[in-house]
């Protein structure tokens, strides 16, 4: 099962717990699955946060593909100047 | 200079073509948005608030509109009132103040009239009654307990509560036991830091001219770091179809991240549509500096814990940023901000605190730099402390390809280790240091980004080629394009013509910033090509009578066994008996962008009886992945560097107790001239991306981090006393030294 | 200089741009930079601070550099000017110019005009100056995205080659 | 606005007298960015510089007579003028940019009346003396009496300044001037000193010692040159007592402000920096020029 990695911010739907393991077959459903068990995160991760997978950070993820062993890391959304 | 790991045998990526573009810049024929000027134009000034905090009674523009050439005078009023949560509302509210002014220079009003000094005296006669509200002018203020509102509109971002908070983002990040390993510490150094505002400096002020048409069209010609946010934030703001709106992009006299956002555009379509003209505005440098940009200010506290051999077993920190009047930009500042060492155990918070001052803007790398000084600057007193070389106690704990950031997920491939070595066996690391001076080092980051970008290429009727992107060029982008063209179609570069296209012309293409136009544009650009070859050989395989699986393409020309090679100019010739015309078109969200780090060295004299600070000698190595023209990445890491110079010696907002900007001149914000500098040598480092055809990193970011930890630890050094605020200005030093 | 020295608050002005006799109408207050872009559509020249500060607006006056946003246009009566449009001969590029341009001295190119004003100035008064005297002669002019390097280098291999050009 | 271009000083004397609201200038280096910083537009702007006398330099029986709207440039680059004052040519030539300095004047660097203004200590420390066009002729104060205040002066209204003039200084004498800028250039001076000293024998007999921008004008500081005044420089260099006392001197005579530029304490701190690193250099170059 892919596991979700959480910064910091996020913890506080999870009970602080950094690291989760959740179904789906791209980083959008994962976020799905989250929002179920965890009210409230499902916004922040859509709306404020990047995913990190295989070492790339992508920008609206939504519908990228993951692994069934994948690490997913989410992160704080980037810009730059 | 260039360190280079395993780099393919490039033609044309790695050379150094004179630029595109550059001929129409040095005769003078480069129109940037000031030089466009459009028959029966009207010229617009504002009306700006006196008032660093203030609710607005009452606007009264009779004795304005009833003034000598005046055509249209537009409100607050005049725009739709987006609501609280909208992701453009603050660009409207810091565009034109509705209900407050909340920094003086906040615009309340704007006129077009015949001439500028028409528009200027009748916005002076708009008459505007205010209620003055508490000013909130430093972090400090912000944060208290009590304070003040900066902003009632303003939320917590993602805090789940609706109440109004000075806060704009309270992020903290945690990993390890950060308290055992302060507790188990053979040496702990702990400073608190803070730095000015600084602005990002552009020569070229804010300037557009904008035409709304009968028809209701708007033509917008503008000096942005990307068209098309100019054309989104504009429809957002005017409530106009994003499709009304044509932007062509001026060329851009410097950004750095200022020109990311709008300040003009929608007001002068304002002004447009109500006087049926067009209407030129152009900001003057007074109000560049003190209603756009700046760079946050910051305060900091760092804690580093290491052990007698040499590992930083542990961060414990808070860093927080005055963001402005808005909260938009803040993001989570500083978050991205930290990921230059492994530090196991790790706990920082980062905060965005609301104040009455402009809101702040993108500039290189934004929120690093304030980080890096900090971190730098302790990483440096430990260094004195282990009495160990300071690259070395880097080299021990930098972090490596699956290292963690601060915020989780791993690092990819990436230089920092290279960027170390480098700067360690380089003359001038290896020269002794000269009497007088001292020597310090420091290091920076930038993730960088991807984002969204897209190119056409067109392969003209006599095989030459018409790149077509839509991300402005501001430091040499456009000759970046066409060399990656080039290698890809086999073309010589100057046989290729690189276009910024309006929006229009061109697919989609987000912002020019995160170091992303050689990146994700590139790779656009690399796509389309790829794909022009693919029916390159399709219409030689027709040509030739073969398979399209027995053609190869190879240096510029279709190869068939047993035939002479088929230039491409022989097959563009044929284009319209083999299928038609040869273009193409990529567009791309382009994922994985390269992180690219930087480490800086530099030599310093301190003039010990007034404070003066002089940089003797300063190089710095970064890693561009693929360093596509080498001059231009070059550039980046010196341009950088001088404003990262400059932010830590000299430049600084100055305000009055009432929040009036008090230097808002070139004469008195002082950035680096050229006799203050001198020569900045440069080492690119190549540690290729992975995740772009080239092994492109961004390069434009990373160039600001370490300069002011850099020259923090050396006038440290040089004086003996750690100088833990910014600018390391002469009385500051002065000071210091004092303090001894 | 004319006798009449009360004049109309909207001016005659007679002088050469760049070789050039060229007449205007500018009122009394306006800069001549306003009046280079605005009348005579010679924008190489910018606006960068409006106050002498930056040196993006410099231009050659009777062969010496000054902000033309610090001067009055009609001051311009009688002057030569010489402005970044003027500097080129003809089709062949100033050897500052393609200096610039091989040493990529420019990156967005708005001080670059200016740049190229002071340089010429420099390099026709002192055809082989230090890095130093380079530096303290551009002080007048900001650039904000090169750090200067590249510019000081690009002057100094345009002294080389035209010294070598005038042995 | 209106522009004129008088040629003579009589036709710029009947401008000013029929147009309170006019203004003369040499470079407007000043007053453009005042302008546009808000101070009132002028109805009649006078252009000085297309009066002969007032770009004239003359060096006649023994004294210098420079037209107080000659560009700093032509100072710098005058080499005659450069050896008998360097200090006073050193201050010039740190007005503003090369841009700047093909049009600020010693005339306008002084009527602007700024406490910071980089030529004025040395022209103060080498007597220069004002030759003013009053409404109906010309009348010669001390350089020195004209600024009174932050952009306040003694002249007149429709009175400017048309040349000042300089006695050749003795044999021995040396003058010297430094500033303190963050920046290397383009900046304002946080403190000025300008030091003159005549040297005869092997001992300093004669020094004024000038502040800048400590104060509401330049500061003429008696108790400065006094501390040279006898002392020794056989060894070629000051004396360090005689140093230290011009330092402290130097503090004392010091009545900044605090503001965006500088503080108090550092302003009174590197005056005394200033006039001693000033001193030495005049010194030097009296020694040489002896």
């Amino acid at each position: 099962m892919p596991r979700a990695h959480l910064m910091t911010p996020l913890r506080r739907f999870t009970d602080g717990e950094a690291v989760i393991e959740v179904e789906g077959a791209t980083v959008g459903a994962m976020i799905a699955e989250l929002d179920r068990r965890f009210p409230g995160i499902g916004e922040m991760l859509t709306k404020g946060a990047s995913a990190a997978v295989d070492g790339l950070i992508h920008a609206e993820p939504e519908y990228l593909a993951v692994e069934p062993d994948a690490d997913v890391y989410f992160v704080a959304p980037l810009a730059g100047g | 200079m260039t360190v280079t790991e395993n780099r393919p045998d490039y033609k044309w990526v790695g050379t150094r073509p004179i630029r595109h573009d550059g001929y129409d810049k040095v005769v003078g024929k480069a129109r940037f948005a000031a030089d466009r000027n459009s028959p029966g134009q009207l010229h617009g000034a504002f009306l700006r608030s006196p008032h660093g905090h203030a609710r607005i009674l009452s606007v009264d523009t009779s004795a304005a509109e009833a003034m000598s050439g005046v055509k249209a005078v537009v409100t607050g009023a005049d725009f739709p009132d987006l609501p609280i949560g909208h992701p453009e509302r603050d660009t409207a509210v810091n565009l034109m103040a509705r209900d407050v002014a909340m920094y003086v220079g906040h615009v309340v009003a704007a006129v077009a009239a015949s001439t500028r000094a028409e528009a200027e005296a009748a916005a002076a006669a708009i008459e505007v009654e205010y209620e003055l509200l508490p000013v909130v002018l430093s972090l400090d203020e912000s944060i208290a307990d009590g304070a003040p509102l900066a902003n009632a509109d303003n939320r917590t971002a993602f805090s789940g509560s609706d109440d109004p908070s000075n806060l704009a983002t309270v992020t903290p990040l945690e990993r390890g036991d950060v308290d055992a390993a302060f507790e188990a510490a053979d040496v702990v150094v702990e400073r608190e830091f803070d730095t000015a505002w600084v602005h990002q400096g552009y020569i070229e002020p804010h300037a557009c001219v904008v035409d709304v048409g009968a028809d209701g069209k708007a033509e917008v010609w503008a000096s942005s770091q990307g068209h098309f946010r100019v054309r989104s934030q504009a429809a957002a703001v005017l409530g106009w179809d994003t499709a009304r709106i044509k932007v062509i992009p001026a060329e851009i006299g410097g950004g750095f991240g200022g020109k990311t956002t709008i300040y003009l555009e929608p007001v002068a379509a304002r002004l447009s549509e109500k006087s049926g003209r067009p209407v030129k505005i152009v900001m003057t440098r007074d109000e560049v500096l003190r209603a756009t940009g700046p760079a946050p200010a910051s305060k900091s506290r760092i804690r580093i814990a290491a052990t007698n051999d040499g590992e930083l077993t542990a961060i414990d920190g808070w860093i927080g940023y005055a963001v402005g009047c808005t909260g938009d930009m803040a993001g989570f500042v500083g978050a991205m901000s930290v990921a230059s060492y492994k530090f196991p155990n790790l706990k920082m918070e980062f905060v965005g605190a609301l104040t009455n001052t402009p809101r702040s803007a993108a500039y290189r790398a934004p929120s690093a730099p304030q980080a890096a000084f900090a971190i730098e600057s302790v990483i440096d007193e430990i260094a004195q402390a282990l009495d160990t070389d300071p690259i070395e106690l880097r080299l021990k704990n930098a972090v490596v390809e699956g290292d963690l950031t601060s915020m989780g997920g791993p690092h990819p491939r990436i230089g920092f280790v290279e960027c170390l070595e480098a700067i360690r066996d380089s003359e001038h690391y290896q020269s002794p240091v000269p009497d007088g001076a001292a020597r310090g080092i420091g290091t920076g980051f930038w993730f960088n980004i991807g984002e969204q970008s897209s190119a056409t290429v067109n392969l003209n009727e006599d095989g030459t080629a018409t790149v077509i992107t839509g991300s402005p060029d501001i430091g040499g982008s456009r000759a970046s394009m066409a060399l990656m063209a080039a290698e890809e179609l086999g073309l010589d570069v100057h046989r290729i013509t690189p276009v910024v296209a309006d929006t229009e012309s061109v697919g989609f293409t987000d912002v020019t910033e995160g170091s992303r136009a050689t990146f994700a544009t590139g790779m656009a650009v690399v796509n389309a090509c790829r794909d022009l070859v693919g029916e390159l050989k399709a219409r030689a395989a027709t040509i030739r009578g073969v398979e399209v699986d027995a053609v190869a393409w190879v240096d510029g020309a279709a190869v068939v066994d047993g035939h002479d090679p088929l230039p491409l100019a022989d097959i563009t010739a044929k284009a319209k008996s083999t299928g038609g015309p040869l273009t193409v078109t990529a567009s791309l969200n382009a994922g994985g962008a390269g992180p690219s780090f930087a480490v800086h060295c530099c030599d310093v004299s301190v003039d010990e009886e007034t404070g003066r600070v002089e940089v003797l000698r300063y190089t710095t190595a970064q890693d561009a992945g693929t360093a596509i023209h080498p001059s231009y990445v070059e550039g980046q890491m010196q341009g950088g560097t001088a404003q990262g110079i400059g932010w830590a010696l000299n430049e600084e907002y100055v305000y009055a107790d009432d929040g009036t900007m008090l230097n808002a001149s070139f004469l008195d914000y002082r950035v680096p001239v050229a006799s203050d500098l001198p020569m900045i040598e440069t080492i690119i480092v190549e540690v290729p991306n992975p995740a772009h055809p080239y092994g492109v990193r961004g390069v434009g970011e990373t160039g600001i981090v370490p300069p002011m930890g850099t020259i923090a630890n050396a006038v440290s050094r040089a004086s003996g006393v750690r100088l833990t605020s910014l600018p390391m200005s002469p009385p500051k030093v002065l000071a210091a030294l004092d303090d001894r | 200089m004319s006798n009449d020295a009360t004049r109309r608050s909207r001016t005659h002005v007679s002088c050469t741009v760049n070789g050039d006799q060229v007449d205007f109408l500018a009122d009394d207050g306006t800069s001549l930079l306003d009046a280079l872009r605005d009348e005579l559509d010679l924008t190489g020249a910018k606006e960068g601070c409006g106050t002498g500060d930056c040196g993006a607006c410099t231009i050659l006056v009777d062969g010496r550099i000054n902000c033309s946003c610090l001067m009055f246009a009609p001051e311009a009566e009688g002057c030569e000017i010489v402005t970044v449009e003027g500097i080129a001969e003809g089709d062949h590029l100033h050897p500052l110019q393609q200096t610039f341009l091989e040493g990529a001295a420019l990156q967005c190119g708005v001080c670059t005009p200016g740049f190229l004003v002071s340089a010429k100035a420099l390099l026709d008064e002192n055809p082989d100056p230090t890095e130093t005297e380079i530096r303290y002669a551009l002080a007048g002019n900001l650039c904000r995205c090169t750090g200067y390097d590249k510019i000081v280098r690009s002057v100094q291999e345009a002294a080389v080659q035209l010294r070598g050009a005038s042995r | 606005m209106r522009y004129a271009a008088p040629a003579t000083v009589e036709e710029a004397q009947a401008l000013l007298a029929d147009d309170t609201g006019a203004q003369v200038f040499a470079g407007a280096t000043d007053l453009v960015p005042q302008m546009r910083a808000g101070r009132p537009a002028p109805s009649l702007l006078v252009d000085l510089k297309g009066i002969d006398r007032l770009t004239a330099v003359t060096h006649e029986d023994g004294r210098w007579t420079i037209g107080a709207a000659t560009p700093t440039a032509e100072l710098t680059r005058n080499e005659a003028f450069t050896a008998a004052f360097p200090g006073l040519s050193e201050g010039a030539g740190l007005i503003g940019s090369d841009q700047i300095q093909n049009r600020s004047s010693l005339g306008g660097n002084l009527a602007n009346a700024s406490p910071a203004a980089d030529s004025v200590p040395a022209l103060i420390a080498n007597d220069g003396q004002a030759v003013i066009a009053t409404a109906d002729g010309t009348r010669t104060v001390p350089a020195a009496e004209v600024a009174t205040g932050p952009g306040r002066t003694s002249l007149a209204d429709g009175e400017f300044i048309v040349e000042f003039t300089f006695a050749d200084p003795p044999a021995g004498t040396g003058d010297a001037y430094l500033r303190m800028i963050p920046r290397t250039e383009m900046d304002i001076a946080i403190v000025g000193a300008a030091v003159r000293v005549t040297v005869d024998g092997d001992a300093i007999s004669d020094a004024t010692v000038v502040l800048g921008a400590v104060a509401p004008t330049a500061v003429v500081v008696p108790d400065a040159a006094a501390a040279l005044v006898g002392t020794s420089v056989a060894d070629g260099a000051l004396d360090d007592a005689a140093a230290t006392a011009l330092a402290e001197a130097a503090e004392a005579a010091c009545d900044p402000i605090d503001d965006k530029r500088g503080t108090i304490a550092y302003r009174r701190r590197v005056a005394g920096v200033l006039a001693r690193r000033a001193a030495a250099i005049a010194v030097e170059r009296a020694r040489n020029g002896a």
